[in-house]
């Protein structure tokens, strides 16, 4: 029987997906990523997607009528947690596809729009995102990138930024102004834009890890049909909510999970090997109360899940809180790694085999959790203003 | 024993804990308010004995004794809330010694023991004092007496001490024993010292490795719930005093670089609830990983909460400077809690003794599920 | 000779005093201080001024014009340097009267108040500050109490608060409001208030480490004469920078040398009766970064009093940079000693025979450090605005 | 010798030192500019050898060494600017191994060692490599040659290395030796591994106590410098940044959360600065508790160059995880400068035995002035 066969049955469920993941899971796919180019990678991304696709786990969150499984959340976190577990490859790039994409077309998209693009991502089709721009970061309203009707069409003229994968997408969710007169939220318009389309140029951007995640897009003249819009003319921001709304609560989860058995493993080979810093009391001291720090996070991440699955759930501050914890627990721990590393841990490799093998890259790379996806000095607004009800002067 | 009053917990469900949690608030908001603590820190009133008496009538203090003592069987969850309200008011009263004693006593007390002094302590008719940092002084035993100076957490009326004695620990009654109080920066807590000369033990516990693991766990999760209560309150108090303080002509609540310091205090509140929580929760599910949470959950919660009460005084400006605000008498409630138990530096060394231990066997030390 | 005497020859400068201070200071002052009520330290501080005044250490730092010594730099330092090494008293209570009182009136006070005024200090008058008020605080300029004229007296009714030692001051340097319609800093009169005028009523303010060293003025119908008024009408604003502007730069290097001398009797002590904290690497590491601070900051004092000996110096903001880093670093070496100290450390004692025997008390103090004299979070706006040029918005 | 040009350095005044730096400042600003050093990382130019014979050509290889080898005798005043200035800059090039070396052998090595090697070095002829963490790894010594594999800082084209062996320290001349560079992530410093076999050493300096405790001062005066300059460069950068970059119709330097942050940064730059000041200052005059203060400095201004590179890289955001800005180019240099000489542990462990010892002679180890 397959996997969602057994979904009635949560430890058989789980079985099933630790009995595919042992059989599926290339047992070398670190290794091989280590000296993978960017190319590489997106294959491997690509077939991986394809194989979870076969078992029905490509968009298993999604509902029954939109080609998903329908799967509860006590699902979706049994199988993140033996994803983490056998350390299987995460769909990081399909990110924008599998949540902020559904997580926009679901109540804001057509008929026609859902039946023409939803069922493209367990394909494997790959979609980014083009909000922010070089002069609007934090202040996303700000936005520049302009949309100008003629005909049937819309003209784009812009630029975009931080857009993850772009450089291998083939559809982009774009927020751009389409009345430059209106007050900045109120001018805003929401496309579905195809970046297969003339006029759409993809650059790369090199970041501080060595690594290039992101893709900067300078948009010429691009068209794109009116049907593409997503919600009314001049509706983009409120649609746009909808996209940073998305429920990523999942991933955080399974990366919190990932990120245990990375230290459990370290610790225990720290333990095999004796390593040196076991003897020193103060590391040791700093390390257990990481562990500590580690095990609040991960509950706290549970926490959030459940409350979403209420039916009312109220927004409360608790995802902005712990974005402030675990970022920056995450960013003390690579730093402590790094430390113990020593001269050896600044020779430059940017993966490794094995947990916090390279250290620099892990610490480099926490960055994107604490500049990422709003700022944790953005997070501490939310928390004073909404959540502490400090005001805004 | 132990066991069993632990099952009752682990079946407890969040809305009962949560009524309980709003039962106590309600009570100790209105008792224990600001205006009675500092009155009862300038020895204008008794606040401490009357809230004791609340507390038995209302069988606050059974909450970790089980059933057949006259206790309501809640675990370690109950008193876990109680310590927290407590903390959370800066309420005067033993009842870290008291609970903690009485927690040994059910985990390790044999049943005759446990028949004389449960039900005394459930009812609130007497309670107990222990040791300050439990295993840093013996009393030495001769014949059947006991002898020595304890240094101790609770009131000088405590009925009885629960102290190491020689290869045991032993109970001891206190009536006409030579207490000395001593005067503390934290005025909402006793401690005193006890001389003991050749006293007859009312009872000893003959397994002093459980009764003194016992006694430094309920103590330890005692410390760092009050901790967690005392820091999210004195931070409470602060954002409210923010938004009325006004400054070059706004609430100073509106300056930014208060606020990314109140968002930052209150993620720290945050985790350290739920290093509490993690601690209780693998206490009542038996986990042999427990204690590591739970040595954690006190060295980090007291550490936290010093850093915030801390910030909090800093926050308040000059007024949080005086002794008529709150900041400083939660500040000096998490410096005594910071010290208690054990140094934080020994805890956290425990921790990682036994999480070493844990690991070598080949099992996990970080499950979250039981 | 003297001590003044030997000025020309800074060693033997030295030497006289340390052979002064030798003679003069009881060695058990600080004994006796541990159980000296308000009025027994006050009476002790005026004592010890009179012996300072004996020979010719009063006023060391004034001009010979106004009665001082004036003495270089050089010698202040000297002896700022001996009375932390001998551990003598200091003159606490009579900052004001030294300090701020002069740096007031020199610049701006009438040749009458100087000579009026000025003698006083030497022998032993006191002065207190009436600048803060329960709503103006960091906002000082913001100030309400009123000052109406009356013929040729100003009546004053308001409330003062942070005065400190007004409870036993014999005039007060007072800011009140003389236009209230004017713009905040232009409606502003500086008098000189005498304290026993009727209408003075001063509670003292009890401090969270237990003591009371700042009073609370209510004002009611006071009446100041006009020659009381330190310069112009409504240009008390002016005059106050130059109060708060007063050199305390010795005060703070004495202040520095002091906890040198504490901190190297308390680790001497350590070794000697072979502390268990010494034996604890994380907490010995501890330590000795805090000396690595402590003798930054005390190079860092040295060399704001020479800079402000060069004749034009420009106003840098290094005294605020001081007072963050060794403000901080204080409460964090006292809360280090309380940590240490353990459950004994928290036995109630509010000053000790010997340095840190009393950390809680030390520890409670130590806000005096970061809140008074502008908070930290004030010197911080005043780094960041003035040193590094960012913008006020 | 060593004392010669101490004394030399002790009687250097303030203006003499500070024209010397904004000499260095001055050139460095042109020639290893933002462009050129993220040209240079890219490997689209070869700043480091141009800087290399522009350092020689101003003499600035020589300011440690004394005049009568060719140098300008400047102690380690002269060293500590121009770590700083290459610091500041981010320059490329061997400066701390060599610099490092040529001090060691001032202080140690015989006058035929020391004309051999410090005249070359002075004229900027040859660099040197030193290992990265001396004392980690020695090399063996069988009869007259030495074997072994050394993890160092320096050029692959650097002439000799200065490295323990057996009981004594050696120099090794390094033509034809089996050198393979190491890719860092600090692509500014070069980081090789050098694989000896049965070489014959070109010098062998008798007294390794001696000239290891040169070396580890002379490299950890060397990243501590380095490390302020880049501490404070990267920080009045990220504010110049800060200042033109606009986020809700208002430069982001406008923010005071972020102010505060900044005015935090300059504290810690202006006290990084003065520590290492004062082991310069201290070891000038040959003070017995100069060490202390110099393990401390490497320690501390390491430590506190890693925090406020990292917060420079979050306070711009975005861009800050770029390659194209500068914050990673200093974190980078920042995380290798805090791992090279000594584990910090170690080095503060160091400073408190040293600190106890002097202080149990009686002696002070706290005064500024000789």
């Amino acid at each position: 029987m397959t996997i969602l066969d057994a979904q009635h049955d949560l430890p058989a469920f789980r079985l099933a997906i630790r009995d595919w993941l042992a059989e599926v899971v290339p047992p070398d796919w670190r290794a091989r990523m280590v000296r993978a180019s960017n190319e590489e990678y997106v294959a491997f991304q690509r077939w991986w997607m394809a194989e979870r696709s076969k078992v029905g786990l490509a968009i298993p969150h999604w509902p029954k009528e939109y080609g998903g499984a329908g799967l509860t959340l006590r699902h979706l976190v049994a199988i993140a947690d033996e994803m983490a577990r056998a350390d299987a490859p995460q769909a990081r790039i399909f990110t924008i596809s599998l949540i902020h994409m559904p997580g926009t077309l679901f109540p804001h998209g057509t008929e026609e729009q859902k039946r023409r693009y939803l069922p493209g991502v367990a394909k494997g089709e790959l979609w980014c995102q083009g909000f922010s721009e070089p002069n609007s970061g934090s202040d996303l309203a700000s936005l520049r990138t302009r949309a100008v009707r003629d005909g049937d069409h819309y003209v784009i003229n812009g630029q975009k930024i931080w857009s993850s994968s772009s450089m291998y997408a083939d559809n982009c969710l774009l927020l751009t102004r389409t009345d430059p007169n209106a007050q900045k939220h109120r001018g805003i318009t929401y496309f579905i834009m195809d970046m297969h389309a003339p006029g759409v140029e993809v650059r790369p951007i090199r970041q501080a890890n060595g690594r290039s995640e992101f893709g900067e897009l300078f948009l010429t003249d691009v068209r794109i049909p009116a049907e593409n819009m997503i919600g009314a003319e001049n509706n983009g921001w409120r649609v746009a909510q909808a996209t940073l709304g998305s429920e990523r609560g999942v991933i955080a989860f399974e990366g919190a999970e990932r990120q245990r058995y990375e230290i459990e493993v370290f610790y225990r080979k720290s333990l095999e090997t004796g390593a040196a810093w076991l003897r020193d009391t103060q590391l040791h001291r700093e390390f257990v109360s990481f562990l500590a720090e580690m095990q609040a996070g991960r509950r706290l991440l549970r926490r959030v899940l459940e409350e979403h699955e209420k039916p009312n759930a109220s927004a409360s501050v608790l995802p902005s809180i712990i974005k402030l914890s675990v970022t920056v627990l995450r960013q003390r721990i690579c730093s402590f790694m790094v430390r113990i590393a020593g001269v050896e841990g600044q020779e430059f490799a940017m993966l490794a085999e094995e947990p916090f093998g390279s250290p620099m890259f892990d610490f480099m790379s926490a960055f994107s959790g604490t500049i990422a996806g709003g700022t944790n000095e953005i997070q501490r607004n939310i928390v004073a203003e909404r959540g502490l009800g400090m005001p805004r002067v | 024993m132990a066991a069993k009053a632990i099952e009752t917990a682990g079946s407890l469900d969040q809305e009962t804990l949560d009524a309980l949690r709003e039962g106590i608030a309600a009570v100790l908001a209105e008792q224990s308010s600001s205006t009675a603590v500092h009155a009862f820190i300038d020895g204008k009133n008794s606040l401490d004995r009357e809230l004791w008496s609340q507390a038995a009538s209302l069988g606050w203090l059974g909450f970790g004794i089980p059933e057949q003592y006259g206790g309501l069987g809640l675990g370690t969850h109950g008193p876990a809330i109680l310590h927290t309200e407590i903390g959370r008011q800066a309420a005067p009263g033993p009842y870290i010694s008291t609970l903690s004693a009485a927690q040994a006593i059910v985990e390790t007390g044999t049943d005759a023991t446990r028949n004389t002094w449960l039900p005394r302590i459930a009812s609130g008719e007497i309670s107990a004092a222990v040791p300050a940092t439990p295993g840093a002084t013996v009393l030495t035993r001769s014949g059947t007496g006991v002898s020595g100076t304890l240094r101790c957490l609770g009131a000088r009326d405590a009925a009885f001490v629960l102290a190491p004695a020689g290869a045991a620990w032993v109970i001891v009654e206190l009536g006409g024993a030579d207490v000395n109080t001593m005067p503390m920066w934290d005025r909402t807590r006793e401690v005193i010292d006890i001389r003991l000369q050749n006293a007859q033990p009312a009872a000893v516990l003959e397994d002093p490795e459980a009764t003194s693991v016992a006694l430094l766990r309920a103590m330890a999760l005692a410390t760092a719930a009050d901790s967690c209560g005392a820091a999210r309150s004195v931070t409470e108090r602060t954002i409210a005093y923010m938004k009325t303080r006004e400054q070059f002509g706004q609430p100073i609540a509106g300056f930014q670089a208060l606020k990314h310091r109140a968002a930052d205090l209150a993620t720290k509140l945050t985790v350290m609830d739920e290093m509490v929580a993690h601690a209780i929760h693998r206490g009542a599910a038996d986990e042999p990983d427990a204690e590591i949470w739970v040595w954690l959950a006190k060295a980090e919660a007291t550490e936290a909460a010093v850093f915030v009460t801390t910030d909090c005084v800093q926050l308040h400006g000059g007024v949080g400077f005086t002794w008529d605000f709150d900041p400083h008498i939660f500040l000096k409630r998490a410096r005594l809690n910071e010290v208690l138990v054990m140094p934080n530096t020994a805890l956290r060394d425990r921790a990682a003794a036994m999480l070493a231990a844990i690991t070598r066997t080949g099992r996990s030390a970080l499950e979250l599920e039981p």
